[in-house]
Order: C-alpha cells, then structure tokens, then sequence
C-alpha cells in the first residue's frame, strides 16, 4: 500500500516535472505559430504546385541579410497575366493602386540580438530553405516549423556538414559572435 | 494492529539506567526508552548496533564528488568546449571548489535523508508518542507486551521496583 | 545523595536547574504572549525591513546606475555588504559544529541562537548577489539547468563556485539547525496548550518521541553534519575570499586571502553573536544559560582572531613590499596613505587595537565594554571588505581610469534594510522558536557536578 | 572600393523606409524615455514589467514570459534596384559642416544614412575625416531642425514666404535701401554663382563674409604679401621643422584632416627614419602642441614678440632686411634663436604656422616662410577661384551701416552673430534697424530666433552641392537621403527670391555642363564626367599651378605693443565643438576634449601656479571680469598654460538650441573684441575671484601621470637611431600552466602607433556611431561611466608647468588570456576561435565582474536604459548592433559586424580574405593611419610585418593576459 503510493507520487512529480520544464522551454517560442495573413497566399501553390523558384520571390536572401518580402510590385510580374479576377489578386491591385503595401503578418520572429544573414546560409553555406523553414511547398498556410531557439540553430550547426568555404581559414560557427553583437 | 507497550516512567536518568541494567540482567527485552536528551550508556541494555549512518555518508558524498566532477568535465570539454581566458577546456583545478561543494551538499542531504527515513521520522499529523513528558523530564522505558505470555503484573511491579514513578500500558497504532 | 562539585571546572548553568526549569525558562517566553519590547523591536526592524525592500525595488526597477558605482569600481557596498553578512554567518557554524567536533560543551547555550543567525545573515548576504546583478530578474541563469540554449556554466568562475558555495552552505545550515530543533520543536509540541499549536508542532517535529534508538543515530547524524560543516564553513569565505584572489586585481590577487577570510569571517562573527547574546541574555533573562564565562570565552576567541587579521594585515604589506611588484606596492601605499585611508585606519583601529583590550580579565568581565567593542569590530570587520574591494578597484593598473567611489542613498538605504532583515528574522526566530538548545542544555545540566548515585 | 559605393547618383528611398520595411526589429523597442541628462524619475512601462518581474520571480520562468507580439512585415511596393534590404549603400559626398569640406563616404541601410566615413579618394582629405564630420549624421537626425519654413516663429508655407521675401527685396530697391547677405563662407562653384545671380537680380545686394575667428587676418596678410586672396595651402611632408605658433593646426585649423594626415607621414619610421622636428610656440596647451617635440610657453603678449624677433634673427642671419623691423628685448631671445637656428638649418624644408588673428604678425610669418625659401615647397598660396573668404571688416562696416538705417533686408545663411558677435547689444541695436530678417539655417539658434522669416536649409546629406577644395580640385555632396521635413537648399531660395524658378540639382549641373567644363579644360562627354564626378566625390582638373610670387609687402606694419605682463583671457577653438555650430550634437559634446578630458562644458583653463597663488581648485566657479563683461565659470587647473593666461572654449553657452546644446557651458564670445581689423582674442582680464561655489566638471580621466608605470613608451630619436627599442625594454618572460589553445584561420590583432597618434578623438566619435554607444549626458559622465568604447588616455609627464604630453588609445585588448572572460559564471564572455574577446549582449547577467578584473578598464555597463526615445535620432542606429539594455556590460567587439561582413563577401566572392579589405571604425577614421589591424597568421599582413618591429609593445604584458591589441614606441625628435 504505501510502496504503491510512495511510487505514485514520485511518478507524479516526474510527469509534473517534465511537464514544467517542456512548459518553461516554450515560454519565448512560437513553434507552429501560422498567424492569419491580410492575403490568403498559398505556399503549396506557388513553390510547390508551380515550382516557382523559392528565389524568385524571396530574391536577397541569397544576397543579403534579409530574405525579404517580396515587393508587391513582383506579384504583379505573374498575376498580370494569371488569374487576374481572383478576389486575393484585387488585393494585390488594391494595393499597387493606392500605394499602400500589404501588411504582412510576420512569421519568424528572431530576437534582436540574434542577427541571422541568410546569404550567409543559402549562398555560402547552400544550406536548403526547408531546412530552417519546413517544408514550404506544402504549407498552404505559412506556419514556423522549428522553435528557432538557440539550442535549434546550434544543433544543426553541431551536425550539418556544409561545403567548405573557398575561403579556408573561417570555420568557426560555434563563436558566440557569430550570431550575437 | 496494534502494539500495547508497558511503560515505566523514571523522573532520574540514573535511576532510569539502572532499571535498565536490571531489566537486562532479568533478561527482559526493553522495547525502547525515551528521554528528553541523550543518555549515554544505553545501547547494550537495548542491543543498538553501531549505526551505520556514516557509510551512508561516504556513499552519498563520493556520488557527489563524481557526479559533480563529471558533469563540469562534460560542460566543460565534450557538450560545448569554449575557450574561456585561454584557459585549457579541462580546467580541473578550477572544477575542484563546485565538486568540493556538491560534496559537502550529497553527503549532508542524503544523510539527513536516510536518518530520517531510518528513523521512521517525517512530517505527520498525529504522533504516536510514548509518553508526553518523555520530551521534557521523563525517562521512559518501554516494553513490548507481545502476547499473553507477557506477564505484565510482575513486570509492573518489577519497574515500580526499580524507582519508576508511574507503571502504565498504553496501545499505540 | 550528596552532591560533589568540581573545584578546576565551573558549571555551564550559574544556577540550579531541574530539567523541566530549564524547559519553562526557554520556553516560557515563547509560550506568553509577546511583550512591549519585542513588539517595539520588531516594528522598529520591520520598517528597515520594508525601507529595504521598497529601496530594492527601486533600484531593481530603475538600474543599478542608482548606485554610486562606475566604470573603474563596479562593486563597492554591494559585495562588501555580502561579504560581511556571509563572515557573520560563520560564527555559527564555527560554534555549532566546530565546537561540537571539540566537544567544547559550553556551546550548548550559544549555538541555537548562533545558527540561526548564521542562517538569517547568509539569507541577508545571498540577497546582494542577486541584487548587485545588473539583470537580476536573469539570476536564475547562474544555475546548471537544461535550457533551449545548449549552453551551460563556466566552472572557471569564482562567482559561480560562490553560487554553489553559499547555496550548500545555506542548505546545510539550515538543515542542521533544523535537525538541532527537532528535540525542541517535539518538546514544545507536548507542552503546546493549543489544538492549532499543537497541530502545527506535531508537523515540524516530525513525529520525535525521543526515542534512545533515534537519539543514538541523532548523535551520531550531528557529528557527521558538523564534520560536514566544518570544512564546508572553511570553503565558503575561502570560495568568498578567491572572488577576490583569482583575480588580477592588485591588492585583490593574493594567496593569502583564504586563510585571512576565514580569520576575519571568524572574528567579525564572533563579534555579531556577542552583539546578538548580550542584548539576547538581558531581553530574554537568559543570564544562567548565557553566563559571564561564556562571553569570556568569546571574547578571547575575539582576541585571537583579531592577532590573526592584524597578522594577515601585516603580511599583506609584507609581501606587497617584498615582491617587488609596483602595482601592489602602491595599492597598499594607497590603502594606508591614499584618499581611502581614514577608512584604513578605521578598519585598523577597530579590528586589532581595540580588540587588544580584551587582555584584560575586568574588560572582559565587563559586559557594556564588551558589548561597545563587538560594535566597533563588527564596523572595523565590515570597512575591511570595504577597504579590500574599494581601495584596490578605484586605483589599479591604469591611472587613466583611477576614480573614487561615494554611496548613494539607494545603497545606504539597503544596507540598512539588510539590518533590517536580519534584526526582523532574528527577533521572529526568538519569539517562536526555542533560541537555547534545550535538549542539549538538559545534557550538561550536570556538568561539574556529579550526583553520586552509588556511593 | 567599388563595392562600397554604387554607381548612379540616386533618388532616395525615404517613403519606403518610413514604412519600416525589414529593420524595423533592429530599431529596438527598447526605447525608454529621457533625456542625455539621464535622469532617475523616468519611468516606463519595462520599468514597470522589471518590478512586476522582480517580484514575482518565485517562478523563474515568469520573467521571460513576455509572448513576442505579433509583429508587422511590410513589404515594399516596387522592388528598388538600388536597395537589398540588409545590404548597406556607400555614397560619396562631401561635408559642409567643417570647414576643411572633408570628402566622405555615407553608408545608407534601406535608405537612411548611418555611419560616415572618410572618402580615400580625395586628394584632400585621403580618407580621413574629423570627429565633427563623423559626428554630423547625427545633426541629420536632429529633431529639434525646423520641420517647415517659419514666419515670426510660426510654421508656414514656402510660398507664402517666396512671395512675402521677393516682395520685401523688391521693395528695397524702390525704397533705396540695400539687402545684405551675410555668409560663412563661399566655399565652391554652384554657390558663388548662385550668390552672383542674387547679387545680379537686384542690384543693391551686399555679400558680408562673417566667420570670426576664421582666416581674415591671414588672407588680408597673403593680399599684402603676396597679392593674393587666400589661404595658404600646406604640406608638411616635405617638412623636416615646423613651428606653430599658438596655431591649433592638427585639431581646428582650416584643414586639420589633412594636416594630421600630413604629419603622421613624417611621423612614420616604417616609411622615414628622420622624423619630423615640431616646435610649438604657445600659450594655452593645444591638441598640437601635446603633440610637439618641443613646447615653447609664452604669454599671450609675447607673441608678438616672439614673431618679431624671429623674424629679425632670421633676415639677420640672412642678411636681409624683407620688413623693416627692430629686436625687442625679451627673456625669450635665447629661445627664439635657437628656433630660428634650426629654421635656418633646414631651410626650404622648414615651415612656420601662425594661428593668430594679428595681420601684421601673419605678415611678419609669411616674410620668415619666404626667408626660408618655404614658398612653394611647405606651403603655397594658388588663387582659388570659387572661394571667397572673410574679411572682418566688411561686417563692422555693415553694423555701421545698418546702424544708420542702410539696409531694410538681411539674409543669414550659415552664421549666428546673435550669438558669436562680441557686442551683443551694438549688434542687436544695429540689426533692430533692417525690417526684414531672414534665416536659412537648419535648426534653431540665437539668430533665427530673431529673424522674421526663417527658410530652413537642408542638412548637407540632403543637398546637392560642390566645393573647391584646392585650386582645380573640386567635391561634390550630393543628398542620400530625401529630405526629412519641408525644407529647401538655401542656394535654391536666394534663386527663388532672385526671381529663377530652378531646382538647384539642375542648376549645378547646368553650371557644370555649360559652364565650368570649358573653364577647367575639359573634354568628353558631360554625362559620363558627371557620373564619375558624383561616384568619386572629387574631381580633379589637374591644372598647372602657377607659382607663388614673390614676397612684396604693400602694407603698413601695425605694432602690437607689448604690453605689460597682465593677466589675459583668451578664447580658442576645441576639436569638437569648434566655433558652436554643433552644440546641439551629443556625440561631440560628449566627446571628451583630447587634452582637458572634460566633456558637456567650457571651463576658466588656467596654470597650477596661478591656480595656486589665486586660491583656485578645479570645479571652483569663477566670477569673471573683462571688457566690461562678467561671466561665471569653472575652473580647471591645466599643465602647460602660461600664468598669464587663462583659457576659455568657444562654440559653448548657446541659448537657442536643441536639447543637447542649450545652456550648456558658457559664451565665450563676449570675451573678444575688434581690433586691428580683425575679431581679437586676448583680452585683458579685470577681475577674477573664487565664488566658493563649486561646479561639477564631468572629467572623463581625473588622474593625469603614469606613476612611473611603462604604461605608454617612448624614447627619443637619437636614442631610437642607436637602438631601435630604445625605450621599449624587454618584457618579463611569461611561463604557463597550460597549452595554447588551436590558433588557426584568421587570427586578428591591432596595433596602434603612438608617434602617429595625435589624439584627435575621432575614433571615438566613429566607434560611437558604427556600434550605437549610447550617449549617457553629462551628470553620468560626471559619476564615470561614460560608455565610449575607445578612449584617449592622456598623460602628462616631466615639467608639472609645462610637461610632455602623450596620448593612448585604449581599447578592449582582446586578451587571449583575458581575465574577464575567466570569471563570468554565464559564458557571456569567452575567447572566439579567431582571437577575439566577445561578449554577449544577451547572456549577461551584469555582475560586472569581468569590468572589475580587466586591467585595462575598458568595460563598459550599462547602469540604466539609456535614452533611445527619440525616435527620429534611433534612424542613426546601426541595425547590425544590437542595442544594449541596461543591466549589460558591453565593450569594443573590434567591429565584429565589420570582418563578418568582409568574411562573408569574400566567401560569396568566392575567394581569400586580402588584408586590408576589413577596416575598422576607428581604424577608417583615423586621419593619422595610426591604428593597423588585421590577421597574423597572415605573413604577409601589414600587421604581421610591423608586429616584428622592436618598437613593438604591449600594455601590462607582465600580466600574463596575452593582449591582442599592440602599440609602437612614441619616439620624440628632440
């Protein structure tokens, strides 16, 4: 009697434990967050039924830090032509017509004192976008796959292997200052 | 179930010890005795066994040590090497204040832990004290009535004999 | 019965006592209700306790720029105020388990209120670690968790061997108090007059009968606590004292700074629990348990550690002469002759001169001189740490950055909410609980006399 | 380079940014309110969340528990070709803020300007830049400027003042009165022509240079000497002995940029073991003279007298006889002919600097630079065409006429005589008489506040505009940024007054395609020559020079009379705030003065043996008397201040300015006078006493000798030609308990020169704006946390009257045994791969300990939120830094930003990194070339080669810490 109790509990303060500590990682993070969009744009249409290019869109991410939204003029470059009458393309008109961008809601939050370069990681390192972002082409809804904590980048760090740089003599990615100035 | 104890209560250590010594020579086995503070001299009247609290001490401090010496080694030098003031990654000397303390810490807890666990003390709502002044000034043998066999008339008077103030029976849960 | 008394020894309880006197003289206090005095004692101190409090608020919620420290001296009062409460603690332990080890049983009357306050001042020092941090509300962070950052601790850090250091040393004290407290704790619970008291003292007693076979592992439990907590006591101002010694701060980086720690930590603890027992054994009418022999005893105890800190004072010039490096060479010039000099001085005066008084059996016999001398060494002990930490930060290697330091009102102000703390606490631990041993006391009620029982 | 700048000219991308495109994160939100004066009753929402969190952190968690908020990405409409969001745009342009005109580069994020660098391809400046140019980004996010045109001080439309001016300008000429233009300066092609058009269209205009203190007396010295207009252009590179006399030339002459470029380059032993030899001869301790080999003090007076008698031991000694002078006799002569002995040794290759405002003595100097056959070699005088300089007569003559009712319109662009006229109440009684004031300044100052009209100019990274920098040599600014609020070139307003509807953009290139071309020679297409011009920032028409004529003095000689030894006040211009047109730029008033170390004021600066004999502390507040004016000011004991002077900055004590700026310190002005033609300074002091009151001075270094600790090394250059470490002993040889860690791959190290180093503090100002330093105010500067993360240590040694001076950039060592980063308990910081101390923002806990155990002191912590609430100024923010909360330490990451980028282009690149291509901020801006830094696994680095140098060494090495950042030998020529 009392050992099935004494067992009961510590069961009980391992699963509460757990249970705390998942909680508590979760706190900062937003896995899975995929907040309504002012438009509904469908990923799975464009990157994974029309094979459109990740790039085409997002074009400075293999140029610059940001991999950008793209301008609203850029849709336009397509929808001219496609699917002119669609109710989420007269948005996009709506748009080029009064000047006034579509406001976004953003789904990767990195905090400000991580600074993240994504040329760094799809130019030099050809690191896939699915890698960091899921698998896009799927997502009719843009969601965050991967809780993008520190222990999240650092894990791939640990174990992805990535094509040594032209430059040899920098391969450093565990320095703090990597990521953190 | 439960346990009736004879108790003879002694308003004396001395006296109490020495109903103890005679209640030993008369082969009566004295179930415990309660005093308000440490008597010394009364583990042969009640058969105590050295205690074996310091190896627990030993063990626990020694899982301590390893544990502590281990877990920095493995911060330190295999989960995330990082190159702190030059220092090498094993910077066993500067490990040694943090083992020391983990210790200390082991040994003293999973003492204190085992004393209580050894002792049958916790925190309880009822207590099934012998006797309320055995606290304060009573020395209070106890003796176990087991069975029927256990004459306790005889051995009532044997304690009052003895000096104990007061001879009562009392059941304890 | 005849009763023989001992001529070499005299007894550790000035007067007669049956055992159940002894339980109603320490008892009895707790057992009335409160008088005046404590209740004005406590308001008084429960006000610098919320000053405190308040102050830390402000501070925590403003920044630490609130404090007088800058970019040459970034600790000053803060972990000056740490290092006094945590060498105060160490008197308690000191009496408690070294003493215990030495089987020196006058402790027995001095050890519970002595633990105690070593607890309450390492609780009034853990809070300025916390507070001192720039980011306090990160201060868990200083703890070997698993995290989302697959980052852990620096081992390297003196601070953090603090962490650990006084964490155990808290947790063990405490422990050890606490198991010291259980005899009293059950013997209080079967005098409680109460339900609700009774209630209450049935669950921290847990369930003690005083039963020999739980006695004979009781000893034996404190002896191991107290082997424990000897060498820990020696870790901690040792683990304080090398914050300071592994740095290469001139006049911080020295290896004589364990041993003097420890010294120091001794001699201003001593000096708190003579504060504390002296104004303890009038309030509380401890007089037969506290005795004149007692605070003699501490008192040479004083006189010894206050040779030892005027020794290690002496060293340090020594050696900052003798190595021939011009940095601590004029760090200790600049202690002795520099802008921080009168509080040198201070702390020269106060720790080794006047303590040299206690020579004298009649100082030491006199109680109000005692009392006044144990101020003035719990002062000179606390402008050590601020002569240690101050004078070697505001003048080290670049005189480029030399500059001076000044408390603020936010720091004074929390200092004296730590008093506050530590007065509030104390005064709360003599009202509740049992603050002489008294199982223990019971044990030497009959020392130096000898009832003989057989002829 | 190319890289760095793009090519086209550009329209600006200011309506796209303000809607926040990408780096709205990096704006961080930490922004709690205040002012610089950093106050302890401001209290915010995080304040309140800090409490809430304290209190509650029974749960540890609870603290981080703020849910990031859902946050808005707004893209931009069009896709720009010129800007990748994350990727910085450099464009070249030049400064109007300083008088050398610096040529710069401007690094843009998604259209907003925010760091500024010297251009390397002007002829000029070669790269280097002022701390006044670094700082004056920051003026562009000036939040006090006018946002629109104002009337009587209401805010207004262009049009309704167009009309209102034109209408008032007209109406002069029908009244018979005349209109002035009073200006700073003509400084280029587009502006005289512009002023030419005004001046054309009406007819009655009259054109005042005002710019006290400026060049007047040396120009009207060059006319009479030389029959030429300008001011002589130096090169100290062909120098062996200069002598400065009471000339601040490294720090606020005309070209202090170039100069200190100049100077390094003979101060260099890797490129000439004969090192320059520099005398200064004067009487308050300048920049300049803490650099000299040898510093002669004299009185204010003898200054004279020192040229004088120079002057006749040289046409003595020359058996000529230029200028009829006599000897005075003077105490001095022993010095003054040794001076002139060494002049003479070096004849041709010597050189003598006058910074007073006497013209006879400008004369007397120009005669000793002819002498010694100078001319043409160290210094030479072209004509420049397009530059017109002040006359100090021309604005007494126009008080005196307006004081009689002359004029019925005045135009003020780029002065403020309300505030730097002596004579405040002739001024004002003189400027009561025109009807119609009008000011085209950018922001608020004592002038606009008594114009009618005020036509806001823009900020010169918001205008076009072109300079002449050198005869044939010009610069171009062309805006970066589209204009922050309605405003108008003020070149574009006098056209618009003048009755031409044009846009200025046009004008200059209309001026340039039609007219100026053809006028310097040149051929070829306009469009490509415009495009490079814009690209390059400078042009350079490589003209044939003619020579300088002969010296034919035309002149009358004034005497300045040596008067009796009287206690004098005099006036002078610092680094930073120079004449006080940039008061209201924290940075710079923050900025610590290189020599005094005070920041946020002006002070009384006077000898210690004064100081002594007067009773006088530093900090005790002065009551003044001179000239019939009193002033209440500080005191602050200087070594190397003559007795009989006492020394007060300008550029303080502005009324009418922006928060920064007002009512911070005092005017000096008032302590001037005319005389001789020209603004004077030296003014005999009345009375001077101690209130008793005292003031607190916020002194960034409060200790000023080395006690004999090798701290900064140096030896002489005798000394050095025997052995090249002279005064560089050997270090203690270390010995380790442990193995080096792996140093491969790039391992980065500094060095910096300390022959070359003048302490210019322009390191500072850039470190400041690459790496967002917060600007704490001056009550934190008083209390010493200043949070720069490079500072100018400055010592003095030797004569306590008149010492040696030496000056040390210190920064964080990078220790690669760094004792700060051994005693975090959190790993905030820790040694990088490459031999870089980081530290970690975000880990910090801030217990400061590692500030405690750096020897070097150069931890900075963040002791509360520092103000970032003014949204506008946050536009400066570099978005690659984060901006620090309080309860952090923070210190130099040797622009970690920087050679992650110069990394991570070269990886693109797909090639090595090249030494060289990462450059520091304080690197960049050193207009000295003092700091080196690069990899030393590289052989062939330039840190590597000059590492070897036994000059070679490192601070508190005997520490065992294994500093990173080096420094060579001062090696003085005496």
């Amino acid at each position: 009697m009392k050992i099935i109790f004494t067992v009961l509990l510590l069961v009980g303060i391992g699963l509460g434990a757990t249970e705390l500590i998942s909680f508590s990682r979760s706190i900062d993070f937003t896995e899975n967050y995929a907040p309504v969009q002012p438009l509904k744009f469908s990923h799975k249409t464009h990157a994974g039924d029309n094979k459109i290019a990740c790039v085409y869109c997002h074009f400075s991410a293999e140029q610059g830090r940001h991999a950008g939204i793209p301008p609203v003029g850029l849709c336009m470059n397509c929808h001219t032509h496609v699917k002119k009458d669609s109710p989420e393309i007269q948005k996009v008109v709506k748009a080029m017509d009064s000047g006034k961008s579509i406001e976004w809601q953003k789904v990767h939050h990195l905090p400000d004192f991580a600074y993240f370069n994504h040329s760094q990681h799809v130019n030099v390192g050809k690191v896939s976008c699915q890698d960091c972002h899921g698998q896009v082409q799927t997502m009719d809804v843009m969601k965050q796959t991967g809780n993008l904590s520190m222990g999240w980048c650092i894990d791939c760090h640990r174990t992805k292997e990535i094509a040594p740089p032209q430059d040899h003599k920098s391969l450093s990615g565990g320095d703090c200052a990597k990521c953190h100035y | 179930m439960s346990n009736k104890y004879l108790l003879g209560v002694f308003h004396d250590e001395h006296d109490m010890i020495h109903a103890a010594k005679a209640l030993k020579k008369s082969k009566i086995v004295i179930h415990d005795i309660y005093t308000p503070f440490p008597v010394h001299g009364l583990d042969q009247y009640l058969d105590i066994k050295p205690t074996r609290l310091p190896v627990v001490t030993l063990v626990a401090g020694t899982t301590g040590l390893v544990l502590a010496l281990l877990f920095q080694y493995w911060v330190s030098v295999i989960d995330w090497p990082i190159n702190v003031g030059g220092k090498p990654f094993n910077s066993f000397a500067a490990f040694i204040p943090v083992a020391f303390e983990i210790t200390v810490l082991f040994g003293a807890f999973i003492t204190v832990f085992a004393f209580l666990m050894r002792s049958k003390l916790a925190p309880v709502f009822s207590s099934g004290i012998m006797h309320s002044g055995a606290t304060q000034d009573k020395f209070v043998i106890a003796l176990a009535v087991k069975d029927a066999s256990f004459d306790t008339q005889n051995t009532s008077k044997t304690l009052a004999d003895l000096g104990a103030s007061e001879v009562s029976i009392r059941e304890v849960k | 019965m005849s009763e023989v008394v001992s001529r070499l020894r005299k007894p550790l309880v000035s007067k007669d006592r049956t055992y159940t006197e002894v339980s109603d003289d320490v008892l009895s206090v707790i057992e009335k209700p409160p008088g005046h005095l404590w209740k004005i004692c406590i308001s008084i101190s429960a006000s610098l306790l919320l000053m405190g409090i308040i102050v830390v608020g402000y501070q925590v919620s403003t920044g630490i720029g609130t404090w007088g420290l800058n970019k040459t001296i970034g600790w000053s009062w803060d972990i000056t105020n740490f290092v006094f409460w945590v060498g105060i603690g160490h008197a308690g332990t000191l009496i408690s388990a070294i003493l215990l080890l030495f089987r020196q049983k006058w402790r027995t009357s001095i050890n519970r209120a002595a633990e105690a306050m070593t607890i309450i001042a390492v609780m009034c020092a853990g809070i300025y670690p916390i507070i001192h941090m720039g980011r306090p509300w990160l201060a868990h962070w200083v703890f070997p968790y698993p995290n989302t950052r697959s980052l852990w601790l620096n081992f390297r850090s003196p601070l953090l061997w603090d962490v650990f250091a006084i964490s155990t040393y808290f947790s063990v004290s405490a422990v050890f108090w606490y198991i010291g407290l259980i005899p009293d704790l059950a013997n209080m619970r079967d005098r409680a007059k109460t339900p609700l008291k009774k209630r209450i003292l049935t669950i921290v007693s847990l369930g003690w009968s005083g039963s020999h076979r739980t006695w004979h592992r009781y000893e034996m439990l404190c002896l191991i606590l107290a082997g424990l907590a000897t060498p820990l006591v020696v870790s901690v101002h040792t683990i304080v004292s090398m914050d300071f010694a592994t740095s290469i701060i001139p006049g911080w980086h020295a290896t004589i700074f364990p041993p003097y720690f420890v010294a120091g930590a001794v001699f201003s603890g001593f000096a708190m629990v003579l504060t504390l027992l002296i104004i303890l054994r009038k309030v509380m009418n401890f007089e037969h348990y506290i005795t004149a022999s007692h605070i003699e005893a501490m008192c040479k105890v004083l006189l010894c550690t206050g040779m030892l800190v005027g020794l290690a004072y002496g060293t340090e010039f020594f050696i900052a002469w003798y190595s021939g490096n011009q940095y601590e060479r004029f760090v200790f010039l600049n202690r002795a002759f520099g802008p921080y000099a009168w509080a040198y001085w201070t702390m020269v005066v106060c720790n080794v001169f006047i303590p040299q008084f206690f020579w004298l059996k009649s100082v030491r016999n006199n109680l109000v001189i005692v009392f006044i001398i144990s101020i003035f060494v719990n002062i000179g002990m606390w402008f050590e740490r601020f002569v240690i930490i101050t004078t070697s930060l505001h003048r080290d290697f670049l005189p480029s950055s030399w500059a001076m330091f000044s408390p603020t009102w936010v720091e004074i102000c929390t200092f004296i909410g730590s008093f506050g703390l530590f007065f509030t606490l104390f005064f709360l631990f003599v009202r509740f609980l049992p603050a002489i041993a008294i199982s223990e006391v019971k044990t030497v009620l009959n020392y130096a006399k000898h009832k003989d029982h057989h002829e | 380079m190319d890289n760095k700048k793009n090519e086209m000219t550009l329209e600006s991308y200011w309506q796209d940014v303000d809607d926040k495109a990408y780096d709205q994160i990096n704006l961080k939100e930490e922004f709690a309110e205040g002012t610089y004066q950093v106050g302890l009753t401001r209290k915010s929402r995080r304040d309140f969340l800090k409490i809430m969190g304290f209190s509650l952190s029974v749960l540890p968690m609870a603290t981080s528990c703020k849910k990031i908020s859902a946050q808005k990405a707004i893209p931009y409409l069009h896709k720009s070709d010129q800007v990748t969001p994350g990727v910085a745009n450099w464009y070249a342009t030049t400064s109007s803020m300083c008088p050398s005109h610096c040529s710069l580069l401007v690094k843009t994020r998604e259209g907003r300007p925010i760091k500024i660098e010297g251009n390397p391809l002007s002829p000029v400046s070669k790269g280097g830049t002022c701390p006044v140019c670094q700082a004056s980004v920051l003026s562009l996010y000036d939040s006090s400027r006018f946002k629109a045109p104002k009337k009587n001080g209401q805010y207004t439309t262009f049009t309704t003042i167009d009309s209102e001016i034109r209408a008032s300008l007209l109406k002069a000429i029908s009244d018979e009165k005349r209109t002035a233009l009073v200006l700073s300066g003509i400084y280029g092609p587009s502006l005289t022509s512009v002023v030419s058009d005004f001046k054309k269209s009406f007819g009655n205009v009259d054109v005042i240079v005002y710019n006290p203190f400026g060049n007047s007396a040396q120009v009207r010295a060059n006319r009479e000497s030389f029959g030429r207009e300008d001011i002589f252009q130096y090169n100290l590179e062909k120098a062996k002995v200069i002598v400065g006399i009471s000339s601040d030339f490294l720090a606020t002459g005309v070209d202090p940029v170039n100069l200190t470029k100049q100077y390094s380059k003979r101060r260099d032993l890797f490129l000439d073991k004969k090192l320059i030899r520099h005398i200064q001869v004067e009487s308050l301790m300048t920049l300049t003279g803490s650099n000299a080999d040898s510093r002669i003090l004299i009185s204010h007076d003898d200054e004279s007298v020192f040229i004088n008698n120079l002057l006749f031991y040289i046409q003595k000694a020359t058996e000529t006889n230029l200028l009829d002078i006599k000897a005075y006799s003077s105490e001095l002569n022993p010095k003054v002919q040794s001076v002139a002995s060494e002049l003479l040794k070096a004849k041709g290759e010597s050189l003598v600097i006058l910074g007073s405002m006497d013209a006879s003595d400008q004369v007397k100097v120009n005669a000793i630079n002819f002498l010694l056959g100078n001319i043409n070699k160290t210094l030479s005088l072209t004509n420049r065409e397009y530059i017109q300089h002040e006359n100090d007569l021309d604005f007494i003559k126009f008080l005196a006429d307006a004081e009689e009712g002359r004029y019925s319109n005045v135009i003020f662009y780029d002065v403020n005589p309300y505030y730097d006229y002596f004579n405040q109440s002739k001024l004002q009684g003189a400027l009561k008489k025109i009807a119609t004031k009008i000011s085209l300044a950018t922001a608020p100052d004592e002038t606009t506040e008594h114009s009618n009209y005020v036509a806001p100019d823009r900020h010169y990274l918001e205008k076009w505009d072109d300079f002449e920098l050198s005869k044939g040599v010009f610069a171009f600014s062309q805006p970066v940024i589209e204009s922050l609020f309605n405003n108008r070139a003020a070149q574009e307003s006098l056209l618009i007054w003048a009755g031409r509807k044009t846009i200025y953009e046009d004008y200059i290139k209309n001026l340039w395609q039609n007219k100026l071309l053809k006028d310097l020679g040149q051929t070829g297409l306009f469009g490509t020559f415009w495009n490079k011009a814009i690209h390059d920032g400078v042009f350079d028409a490589k003209l044939v020079l003619s020579q300088s004529p002969a010296f034919n003095f035309t002149g009358k000689l004034l005497d300045r009379k040596a008067s009796a030894e009287t206690l004098k006040i005099k006036v002078y211009e610092k680094i930073a705030l120079r004449k006080g047109k940039f008061a209201n730029n924290p940075w710079l008033q923050e900025m610590p003065d290189p020599i005094t170390k005070v920041t946020w004021d002006n002070y009384l600066m006077l000898s210690s043996r004064l100081a002594k004999a007067k009773n006088i502390t530093n900090g005790d507040l002065i009551l003044l008397k001179a000239g019939g004016h009193e002033v209440t000011v500080p005191a602050l004991v200087q070594p190397g201040v003559h007795d009989a002077v006492l020394g007060l900055a300008l550029g303080y004590g502005r009324t009418v300015s922006g928060k920064a700026g007002k009512g911070v310190g005092v005017n000096g002005y008032v302590f001037t006078n005319f005389a001789r033609d020209s603004f004077q300074t030296g003014m005999s002091v009345d009375s001077m006493e101690n209130t008793g009151k005292k003031y607190k001075l916020a002194l960034t270094q409060t200790h000023h000798s080395m006690e004999g600790r090798d701290i900064v090394r140096e030896t002489t250059l005798g000394k050095y030609v025997v052995d090249p470490s002279a005064g560089n002993p050997a270090g203690v040889k270390l010995v380790s308990m442990w193995g080096d860690h792996k140093k491969d791959g790039h391992q980065w190290a500094m060095m910096i020169d300390l022959n070359k180093c003048t302490g210019c503090s322009g390191c500072v100002i850039s470190c400041n704006a690459e790496n967002n330093v917060p600007v704490v105010g001056k009550e934190e500067v008083y209390n010493r946390r200043e949070m720069h993360w490079m500072r100018l240590d400055r010592y003095y040694k030797g004569d306590a009257e008149n010492p040696e001076v030496v000056h040390q950039p210190m920064l964080c060592a990078h220790c690669d045994n760094a004792p700060c980063e051994t005693v975090c308990p959190v790993l905030a910081t820790v040694q990088s791969s490459d031999g870089l101390n980081q530290q970690v923002y975000n880990r910090c806990v801030g217990t400061r300990y590692c500030a405690n155990n750096c020897p070097y002191k150069v931890r900075r912590f963040n002791w509360f939120d520092y103000a970032h609430d003014d949204k506008l100024e946050n536009m400066v923010l570099n978005p690659d830094i984060a901006v620090r909360t309080r309860g952090v330490m923070e210190k130099c990451s040797m622009c970690i930003q920087r050679i992650q980028e110069g990394k991570l282009q070269a990886k693109k690149e797909g090639r090595p990194l090249k030494d060289g291509e990462i450059k520091l901020a304080c690197q960049q801006s050193c207009p000295a070339d003092a700091i080196v830094f690069g990899d030393i696994n590289d052989p062939e680095s330039e840190i590597s080669m000059k590492l070897k140098d036994p000059r070679y060494y490192r601070v508190l090495e005997e520490l065992g810490v294994a500093p990173r950042v080096g420094y060579l030998t001062k090696v003085r020529n005496k």
